[in-house]
Protein backbone atom coordinates (compact mmCIF):
# COMPACT_ATOMS: atom_id res chain seq x y z
CA UNK A 1 0.00 0.00 0.00
CA UNK A 2 1.49 3.24 -0.86
CA UNK A 3 1.54 6.01 1.45
CA UNK A 4 -1.17 8.17 0.34
CA UNK A 5 -3.70 5.15 0.13
CA UNK A 6 -2.72 4.61 4.37
CA UNK A 7 -3.09 8.15 4.69
CA UNK A 8 -6.90 7.89 3.62
CA UNK A 9 -7.00 4.64 5.57
CA UNK A 10 -6.08 6.59 8.88
CA UNK A 11 -7.90 9.07 8.23
CA UNK A 12 -11.34 7.19 7.58
CA UNK A 13 -10.18 5.19 11.15
CA UNK A 14 -10.05 9.09 12.73
CA UNK A 15 -13.67 9.93 11.32
CA UNK A 16 -15.13 6.69 12.67
CA UNK A 17 -13.39 7.30 15.94
CA UNK A 18 -14.78 10.68 16.07
CA UNK A 19 -18.09 9.97 14.88
CA UNK A 20 -18.55 7.27 17.24
CA UNK A 21 -17.42 9.22 20.57
CA UNK A 22 -20.06 11.77 19.65
CA UNK A 23 -22.66 9.95 19.07
CA UNK A 24 -22.14 7.38 22.27
CA UNK A 25 -21.49 10.50 24.24
CA UNK A 26 -24.26 12.50 23.44
CA UNK A 27 -27.27 9.12 24.06
CA UNK A 28 -24.98 7.67 26.95
CA UNK A 29 -24.23 10.65 29.10
CA UNK A 30 -27.50 12.39 30.31
CA UNK A 31 -26.61 14.53 32.82
CA UNK A 32 -23.80 16.49 34.46
CA UNK A 33 -24.10 16.01 38.23
CA UNK A 34 -20.81 14.22 38.34
CA UNK A 35 -17.07 15.08 36.65
CA UNK A 36 -16.20 11.47 35.99
CA UNK A 37 -18.07 9.17 33.77
CA UNK A 38 -20.51 6.92 35.80
CA UNK A 39 -20.15 3.02 36.14
CA UNK A 40 -23.83 2.88 34.30
CA UNK A 41 -22.42 5.60 32.05
CA UNK A 42 -19.54 3.68 31.09
CA UNK A 43 -21.20 0.39 30.94
CA UNK A 44 -23.65 1.72 27.94
CA UNK A 45 -20.42 3.81 26.03
CA UNK A 46 -18.89 0.51 25.89
CA UNK A 47 -21.69 -1.57 24.84
CA UNK A 48 -22.52 1.68 21.80
CA UNK A 49 -19.27 1.30 20.80
CA UNK A 50 -19.47 -2.35 20.02
CA UNK A 51 -22.66 -2.03 18.78
CA UNK A 52 -21.93 0.62 16.26
CA UNK A 53 -18.57 -0.84 15.41
CA UNK A 54 -20.42 -4.03 14.15
CA UNK A 55 -23.07 -1.79 12.19
CA UNK A 56 -19.96 -0.51 10.02
CA UNK A 57 -18.76 -3.80 9.64
CA UNK A 58 -22.25 -4.83 8.54
CA UNK A 59 -22.96 -1.70 6.61
CA UNK A 60 -19.01 -2.43 4.90
CA UNK A 61 -19.64 -5.62 4.02
CA UNK A 62 -23.16 -5.17 2.44
CA UNK A 63 -21.67 -1.90 0.58
CA UNK A 64 -19.35 -3.98 -1.02
CA UNK A 65 -21.70 -6.72 -1.98
CA UNK A 66 -24.30 -4.04 -3.39
CA UNK A 67 -21.72 -2.16 -5.61
CA UNK A 68 -20.38 -3.98 -8.08
CA UNK A 69 -24.05 -4.45 -9.16
CA UNK A 70 -24.63 -0.74 -9.29
CA UNK A 71 -21.22 -0.19 -11.25
CA UNK A 72 -22.38 -2.82 -13.44
CA UNK A 73 -25.84 -0.99 -14.65
CA UNK A 74 -24.40 2.07 -14.63
CA UNK A 75 -22.22 1.37 -17.27
CA UNK A 76 -24.54 -0.53 -19.30
CA UNK B 1 -3.37 23.76 -14.49
CA UNK B 2 -2.52 20.76 -16.83
CA UNK B 3 -4.82 17.70 -17.98
CA UNK B 4 -3.06 14.89 -15.85
CA UNK B 5 -3.18 17.30 -12.87
CA UNK B 6 -7.48 17.81 -13.34
CA UNK B 7 -7.46 13.96 -14.20
CA UNK B 8 -5.86 13.30 -10.96
CA UNK B 9 -8.33 15.99 -8.89
CA UNK B 10 -11.22 14.54 -10.74
CA UNK B 11 -10.10 10.99 -9.34
CA UNK B 12 -9.55 12.53 -6.40
CA UNK B 13 -13.17 14.05 -6.08
CA UNK B 14 -14.84 10.93 -6.84
CA UNK B 15 -14.16 8.85 -4.00
CA UNK B 16 -14.12 11.74 -1.65
CA UNK B 17 -18.51 11.95 -2.51
CA UNK B 18 -18.03 7.84 -2.68
CA UNK B 19 -17.02 8.65 1.24
CA UNK B 20 -19.24 11.22 1.91
CA UNK B 21 -22.11 9.56 0.38
CA UNK B 22 -21.42 6.31 2.67
CA UNK B 23 -21.45 8.44 5.70
CA UNK B 24 -24.54 9.94 4.85
CA UNK B 25 -26.19 6.10 4.05
CA UNK B 26 -24.87 4.86 7.40
CA UNK B 27 -25.92 7.57 9.80
CA UNK B 28 -29.15 7.55 8.03
CA UNK B 29 -29.54 3.60 8.49
CA UNK B 30 -28.16 3.98 11.62
CA UNK B 31 -31.03 5.95 12.76
CA UNK B 32 -33.63 3.27 11.34
CA UNK B 33 -32.42 0.24 12.33
CA UNK B 34 -30.06 0.03 15.27
CA UNK B 35 -32.12 0.81 18.88
CA UNK B 36 -30.77 3.07 21.12
CA UNK B 37 -30.76 1.06 24.55
CA UNK B 38 -26.93 -0.05 24.85
CA UNK B 39 -28.10 -3.20 27.17
CA UNK B 40 -25.42 -5.46 25.11
CA UNK B 41 -23.01 -5.05 22.84
CA UNK B 42 -24.14 -7.01 20.46
CA UNK B 43 -26.71 -6.77 17.07
CA UNK B 44 -29.69 -8.12 17.54
CA UNK B 45 -30.46 -10.34 14.13
CA UNK B 46 -33.45 -7.89 13.08
CA UNK B 47 -31.28 -4.89 13.54
CA UNK B 48 -28.82 -6.84 11.15
CA UNK B 49 -31.04 -7.46 8.70
CA UNK B 50 -33.07 -3.86 8.77
CA UNK B 51 -28.77 -2.42 7.71
CA UNK B 52 -29.08 -4.97 4.64
CA UNK B 53 -32.31 -3.92 3.49
CA UNK B 54 -31.43 -0.37 4.22
CA UNK B 55 -28.18 -0.33 2.64
CA UNK B 56 -30.04 -1.92 -0.63
CA UNK B 57 -32.67 0.70 -0.84
CA UNK B 58 -30.39 3.40 -0.46
CA UNK B 59 -28.36 2.93 -3.18
CA UNK B 60 -31.61 1.95 -5.29
CA UNK B 61 -32.50 5.49 -4.15
CA UNK B 62 -29.47 7.02 -4.79
CA UNK B 63 -29.45 6.06 -8.27
CA UNK B 64 -33.48 6.81 -9.05
CA UNK B 65 -32.44 11.01 -7.83
CA UNK B 66 -29.59 10.73 -9.84
CA UNK B 67 -31.57 9.75 -13.14
CA UNK B 68 -34.08 12.37 -12.04
CA UNK B 69 -31.87 15.37 -11.67
CA UNK B 70 -29.79 14.32 -15.14
CA UNK B 71 -33.77 14.16 -16.45
CA UNK B 72 -34.58 18.03 -14.01
CA UNK B 73 -31.21 19.36 -15.82
CA UNK B 74 -32.23 18.54 -19.42
CA UNK B 75 -35.25 19.72 -19.41
CA UNK B 76 -33.64 23.80 -17.93
CA UNK B 77 -31.36 23.29 -20.86
CA UNK B 78 -34.67 22.95 -23.59
CA UNK B 79 -36.33 25.46 -21.40
CA UNK B 80 -33.58 27.89 -22.06
CA UNK B 81 -32.37 26.99 -25.48
CA UNK B 82 -36.14 27.77 -26.51
CA UNK C 1 -14.34 27.91 -17.86
CA UNK C 2 -11.01 26.51 -17.28
CA UNK C 3 -10.86 22.56 -15.20
CA UNK C 4 -10.52 24.48 -11.93
CA UNK C 5 -13.83 26.10 -12.00
CA UNK C 6 -15.51 22.84 -13.89
CA UNK C 7 -14.36 20.73 -10.82
CA UNK C 8 -15.52 23.27 -8.25
CA UNK C 9 -19.27 23.09 -10.17
CA UNK C 10 -19.30 18.90 -10.14
CA UNK C 11 -18.52 19.19 -6.70
CA UNK C 12 -21.31 21.40 -6.33
CA UNK C 13 -23.75 19.27 -7.92
CA UNK C 14 -22.61 16.22 -6.24
CA UNK C 15 -22.79 17.72 -2.66
CA UNK C 16 -26.40 18.54 -3.65
CA UNK C 17 -26.91 15.40 -5.33
CA UNK C 18 -25.60 13.23 -2.14
CA UNK C 19 -27.35 15.23 0.42
CA UNK C 20 -30.81 15.39 -1.47
CA UNK C 21 -30.82 11.20 -1.46
CA UNK C 22 -29.79 11.67 2.46
CA UNK C 23 -33.11 13.74 2.87
CA UNK C 24 -35.66 12.12 1.17
CA UNK C 25 -34.44 9.01 2.12
CA UNK C 26 -34.82 9.82 5.33
CA UNK C 27 -38.32 11.40 4.97
CA UNK C 28 -39.82 9.09 2.54
CA UNK C 29 -38.53 5.64 3.25
CA UNK C 30 -40.06 4.89 6.70
CA UNK C 31 -40.00 1.28 7.46
CA UNK C 32 -37.54 -1.91 6.37
CA UNK C 33 -40.15 -4.58 5.85
CA UNK C 34 -39.33 -4.63 2.34
CA UNK C 35 -36.09 -4.79 0.05
CA UNK C 36 -37.41 -2.99 -2.69
CA UNK C 37 -38.93 0.68 -2.35
CA UNK C 38 -42.51 0.51 -2.83
CA UNK C 39 -44.69 2.08 -4.76
CA UNK C 40 -45.44 5.66 -2.44
CA UNK C 41 -41.98 5.45 -1.26
CA UNK C 42 -40.96 5.74 -4.89
CA UNK C 43 -43.54 8.38 -5.19
CA UNK C 44 -42.57 10.40 -2.36
CA UNK C 45 -38.89 10.23 -3.23
CA UNK C 46 -39.58 11.72 -7.02
CA UNK C 47 -41.72 14.56 -5.50
CA UNK C 48 -39.56 15.18 -2.76
CA UNK C 49 -36.38 15.24 -5.03
CA UNK C 50 -38.71 17.62 -7.66
CA UNK C 51 -38.91 20.12 -4.59
CA UNK C 52 -35.91 20.18 -3.38
CA UNK C 53 -34.25 21.23 -6.75
CA UNK C 54 -36.89 23.91 -7.36
CA UNK C 55 -36.24 25.26 -3.72
CA UNK C 56 -32.96 24.92 -4.73
CA UNK C 57 -32.88 27.24 -8.07
CA UNK C 58 -35.32 29.64 -5.86
CA UNK C 59 -32.48 30.13 -2.87
CA UNK C 60 -29.88 30.21 -5.81
CA UNK C 61 -31.66 33.17 -7.32
CA UNK C 62 -32.61 35.16 -4.45
CA UNK C 63 -29.25 34.89 -2.92
CA UNK C 64 -28.07 36.24 -5.96
CA UNK C 65 -30.07 38.87 -5.60
CA UNK C 66 -29.49 39.48 -2.47
CA UNK C 67 -25.56 39.45 -2.37
CA UNK C 68 -24.88 42.37 -4.44
CA UNK C 69 -26.17 44.53 -1.84
CA UNK C 70 -24.86 43.10 0.68
CA UNK C 71 -20.67 43.41 -0.74
CA UNK C 72 -21.58 46.91 -1.73
CA UNK C 73 -22.67 47.60 2.58
CA UNK C 74 -19.59 45.82 3.18
CA UNK C 75 -17.41 47.61 1.36
CA UNK C 76 -18.92 51.21 2.34
CA UNK D 1 5.14 29.99 1.39
CA UNK D 2 5.41 32.48 -0.86
CA UNK D 3 3.02 35.47 -0.97
CA UNK D 4 1.31 34.53 -4.49
CA UNK D 5 0.81 31.15 -3.00
CA UNK D 6 -0.57 32.47 0.26
CA UNK D 7 -2.90 34.85 -1.45
CA UNK D 8 -4.15 32.00 -3.89
CA UNK D 9 -4.93 29.76 -0.74
CA UNK D 10 -7.27 33.32 1.14
CA UNK D 11 -8.87 33.38 -2.09
CA UNK D 12 -9.85 29.40 -2.00
CA UNK D 13 -10.96 30.11 1.23
CA UNK D 14 -13.13 32.55 1.14
CA UNK D 15 -14.93 30.57 -1.64
CA UNK D 16 -15.06 27.66 0.67
CA UNK D 17 -16.46 29.63 3.18
CA UNK D 18 -19.11 31.41 1.28
CA UNK D 19 -20.33 27.76 0.16
CA UNK D 20 -20.64 26.63 3.93
CA UNK D 21 -22.42 29.87 4.59
CA UNK D 22 -24.81 28.88 1.78
CA UNK D 23 -25.38 25.46 2.48
CA UNK D 24 -26.22 26.17 6.30
CA UNK D 25 -28.44 28.71 4.95
CA UNK D 26 -30.57 26.47 2.55
CA UNK D 27 -30.54 23.52 5.35
CA UNK D 28 -32.14 25.68 8.16
CA UNK D 29 -34.46 27.50 5.65
CA UNK D 30 -35.60 24.44 3.87
CA UNK D 31 -36.39 23.18 7.39
CA UNK D 32 -38.39 26.29 7.83
CA UNK D 33 -40.18 26.80 4.56
CA UNK D 34 -40.93 23.61 2.96
CA UNK D 35 -43.66 21.31 3.75
CA UNK D 36 -42.51 17.34 4.36
CA UNK D 37 -45.55 16.15 2.78
CA UNK D 38 -44.49 15.01 -0.35
CA UNK D 39 -47.71 14.66 -2.56
CA UNK D 40 -46.85 17.09 -5.03
CA UNK D 41 -43.48 18.01 -6.66
CA UNK D 42 -44.54 21.75 -7.01
CA UNK D 43 -43.76 24.67 -4.75
CA UNK D 44 -46.53 26.44 -3.44
CA UNK D 45 -46.90 30.04 -3.14
CA UNK D 46 -46.49 30.46 0.31
CA UNK D 47 -43.24 27.97 0.17
CA UNK D 48 -41.47 30.50 -2.25
CA UNK D 49 -42.06 33.76 -0.56
CA UNK D 50 -40.84 32.14 2.49
CA UNK D 51 -37.39 31.11 0.61
CA UNK D 52 -37.14 34.93 0.04
CA UNK D 53 -37.80 36.15 3.27
CA UNK D 54 -35.43 33.79 4.98
CA UNK D 55 -32.47 34.29 2.59
CA UNK D 56 -32.69 37.98 3.09
CA UNK D 57 -33.20 37.59 6.67
CA UNK D 58 -30.54 34.85 7.05
CA UNK D 59 -28.03 37.46 5.41
CA UNK D 60 -28.98 40.18 7.52
CA UNK D 61 -28.51 38.07 10.40
CA UNK D 62 -25.45 37.12 9.10
CA UNK D 63 -24.12 40.58 8.67
CA UNK D 64 -25.01 41.43 12.27
CA UNK D 65 -23.57 38.79 13.79
CA UNK D 66 -20.26 39.68 12.32
CA UNK D 67 -20.21 43.39 13.55
CA UNK D 68 -21.61 42.03 17.19
CA UNK D 69 -17.80 39.11 17.08
CA UNK D 70 -15.92 42.36 15.66
CA UNK D 71 -17.22 44.11 18.45
CA UNK D 72 -16.85 41.47 20.92
CA UNK D 73 -13.27 40.68 20.24
CA UNK D 74 -12.03 44.46 20.78
CA UNK D 75 -13.63 44.42 23.89
CA UNK D 76 -11.90 41.43 24.68
CA UNK D 77 -8.31 42.98 23.59
CA UNK D 78 -8.81 46.21 25.21
CA UNK D 79 -9.88 44.26 28.64
CA UNK D 80 -6.36 42.35 28.10
CA UNK D 81 -4.17 45.19 27.72
CA UNK D 82 -5.28 47.19 30.47
CA UNK E 1 3.40 33.81 12.73
CA UNK E 2 3.31 32.39 9.39
CA UNK E 3 1.29 32.78 6.90
CA UNK E 4 -0.25 29.03 6.99
CA UNK E 5 -0.77 29.45 10.46
CA UNK E 6 -2.49 32.67 10.24
CA UNK E 7 -4.82 30.67 7.43
CA UNK E 8 -5.86 28.25 10.04
CA UNK E 9 -6.58 31.14 12.86
CA UNK E 10 -8.72 32.89 9.42
CA UNK E 11 -10.63 29.68 9.39
CA UNK E 12 -11.15 28.66 12.53
CA UNK E 13 -12.81 32.21 12.80
CA UNK E 14 -14.64 31.60 9.81
CA UNK E 15 -16.17 28.60 11.10
CA UNK E 16 -17.43 29.95 14.34
CA UNK E 17 -19.06 32.73 12.64
CA UNK E 18 -21.06 30.62 10.22
CA UNK E 19 -22.07 27.74 12.68
CA UNK E 20 -23.28 30.62 15.21
CA UNK E 21 -25.21 32.16 12.64
CA UNK E 22 -26.83 28.85 11.90
CA UNK E 23 -27.83 28.48 15.53
CA UNK E 24 -28.57 31.73 16.54
CA UNK E 25 -30.89 32.05 13.36
CA UNK E 26 -32.39 28.60 13.83
CA UNK E 27 -33.31 29.18 17.49
CA UNK E 28 -34.48 33.16 17.40
CA UNK E 29 -36.30 33.40 14.20
CA UNK E 30 -39.66 31.66 14.15
CA UNK E 31 -42.21 32.97 11.80
CA UNK E 32 -41.51 33.97 8.25
CA UNK E 33 -43.95 36.76 8.61
CA UNK E 34 -41.77 39.78 8.23
CA UNK E 35 -38.96 40.51 5.81
CA UNK E 36 -37.17 42.34 8.54
CA UNK E 37 -35.99 40.72 11.51
CA UNK E 38 -38.26 42.17 14.11
CA UNK E 39 -37.59 43.95 17.92
CA UNK E 40 -37.63 40.61 19.87
CA UNK E 41 -35.70 38.58 17.36
CA UNK E 42 -32.99 40.72 17.07
CA UNK E 43 -32.60 40.88 20.63
CA UNK E 44 -32.53 37.03 20.68
CA UNK E 45 -29.60 37.36 18.39
CA UNK E 46 -27.55 39.16 19.99
CA UNK E 47 -27.85 37.64 23.06
CA UNK E 48 -27.75 34.14 21.69
CA UNK E 49 -24.60 35.36 19.77
CA UNK E 50 -22.92 36.97 23.16
CA UNK E 51 -23.95 33.31 25.21
CA UNK E 52 -22.22 31.14 22.20
CA UNK E 53 -18.98 33.61 22.20
CA UNK E 54 -18.75 33.29 26.22
CA UNK E 55 -19.34 29.74 25.86
CA UNK E 56 -16.74 29.23 23.21
CA UNK E 57 -14.16 30.81 25.39
CA UNK E 58 -15.12 29.05 28.48
CA UNK E 59 -14.82 25.42 26.08
CA UNK E 60 -11.34 26.22 24.79
CA UNK E 61 -10.21 27.15 28.05
CA UNK E 62 -11.28 24.04 30.01
CA UNK E 63 -9.69 22.15 26.77
CA UNK E 64 -6.57 23.77 26.76
CA UNK E 65 -6.40 22.72 30.83
CA UNK E 66 -7.36 19.27 30.38
CA UNK E 67 -5.05 18.19 26.85
CA UNK E 68 -1.80 18.38 28.36
CA UNK E 69 -2.85 15.44 30.86
CA UNK E 70 -4.69 13.40 28.41
CA UNK E 71 -1.43 13.78 25.73
CA UNK E 72 1.01 12.86 29.26
CA UNK E 73 -1.33 9.53 29.67
CA UNK E 74 -1.58 8.88 26.42
CA UNK E 75 2.37 9.07 26.39
CA UNK E 76 3.04 6.89 29.17
CA UNK F 1 5.27 10.99 -2.72
CA UNK F 2 8.32 11.14 -0.92
CA UNK F 3 8.47 10.44 3.22
CA UNK F 4 8.66 14.31 4.03
CA UNK F 5 5.73 15.08 1.95
CA UNK F 6 3.90 12.07 3.69
CA UNK F 7 5.01 13.30 7.25
CA UNK F 8 3.53 16.87 6.44
CA UNK F 9 0.27 15.26 5.03
CA UNK F 10 -0.03 13.42 8.82
CA UNK F 11 0.69 16.09 10.36
CA UNK F 12 -1.97 18.00 8.64
CA UNK F 13 -4.30 15.49 9.29
CA UNK F 14 -3.78 15.30 13.17
CA UNK F 15 -4.83 18.73 13.37
CA UNK F 16 -7.69 18.61 11.28
CA UNK F 17 -9.43 15.38 13.36
CA UNK F 18 -8.00 17.26 16.73
CA UNK F 19 -10.36 20.41 15.13
CA UNK F 20 -13.07 17.47 14.06
CA UNK F 21 -13.28 16.88 17.29
CA UNK F 22 -13.34 20.04 19.10
CA UNK F 23 -16.37 20.66 16.89
CA UNK F 24 -18.05 17.77 17.47
CA UNK F 25 -17.56 17.69 21.58
CA UNK F 26 -18.18 21.82 21.75
CA UNK F 27 -21.70 20.78 19.58
CA UNK F 28 -22.78 18.36 21.89
CA UNK F 29 -21.78 20.30 24.94
CA UNK F 30 -23.50 22.78 24.01
CA UNK F 31 -26.97 20.88 23.45
CA UNK F 32 -26.46 19.20 27.24
CA UNK F 33 -25.19 22.61 29.19
CA UNK F 34 -26.56 25.99 27.54
CA UNK F 35 -30.01 26.99 27.74
CA UNK F 36 -31.83 28.08 24.40
CA UNK F 37 -33.36 31.02 26.36
CA UNK F 38 -31.76 34.27 25.15
CA UNK F 39 -32.99 36.89 27.65
CA UNK F 40 -29.86 37.78 28.87
CA UNK F 41 -26.16 37.46 27.02
CA UNK F 42 -24.47 35.93 30.04
CA UNK F 43 -23.34 32.27 30.85
CA UNK F 44 -25.19 31.45 34.15
CA UNK F 45 -22.65 29.88 36.75
CA UNK F 46 -24.60 26.62 36.18
CA UNK F 47 -23.69 26.52 32.75
CA UNK F 48 -20.12 27.10 33.15
CA UNK F 49 -19.73 24.04 35.56
CA UNK F 50 -21.87 22.04 33.25
CA UNK F 51 -19.24 23.23 29.98
CA UNK F 52 -16.15 22.10 32.59
CA UNK F 53 -17.29 18.62 33.13
CA UNK F 54 -18.47 18.13 29.81
CA UNK F 55 -15.46 18.78 28.42
CA UNK F 56 -13.23 16.56 31.30
CA UNK F 57 -15.84 13.75 30.62
CA UNK F 58 -15.85 14.07 26.40
CA UNK F 59 -12.40 13.83 26.75
CA UNK F 60 -12.31 10.76 29.25
CA UNK F 61 -14.88 9.03 27.15
CA UNK F 62 -12.85 9.77 23.69
CA UNK F 63 -9.90 8.14 25.62
CA UNK F 64 -12.05 4.76 26.58
CA UNK F 65 -13.20 4.46 22.99
CA UNK F 66 -10.21 4.63 21.07
CA UNK F 67 -9.14 1.88 23.80
CA UNK F 68 -12.10 -0.31 22.83
CA UNK F 69 -11.74 -0.02 19.35
CA UNK F 70 -7.94 -1.12 19.59
CA UNK F 71 -9.13 -4.30 21.30
CA UNK F 72 -11.85 -4.57 18.64
CA UNK F 73 -9.47 -4.47 16.21
CA UNK F 74 -6.81 -6.74 17.73
CA UNK F 75 -9.82 -9.39 18.69
CA UNK F 76 -10.65 -9.03 14.68
CA UNK F 77 -6.75 -9.65 13.12
CA UNK F 78 -6.37 -12.67 15.99
CA UNK F 79 -9.54 -14.29 14.44
CA UNK F 80 -8.44 -13.79 10.85
CA UNK F 81 -4.94 -15.18 11.67
CA UNK F 82 -6.43 -18.45 12.84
Amino acid sequence: MDESSQLRKIKDFLIIYNSLTERCFTRCVTNMNHRYPTKDETSCIHNCAERFQKGNQRFMKQFMKMTPEMVQRRNE
Amino acid sequence: MDPQEAQKLAAELEVEMMADMYNRMTSSCHKKCISTRYDTGDLEKGEAVCIDRCVAKYLDIHEQIGKKLTEMSQTDEEAMSK
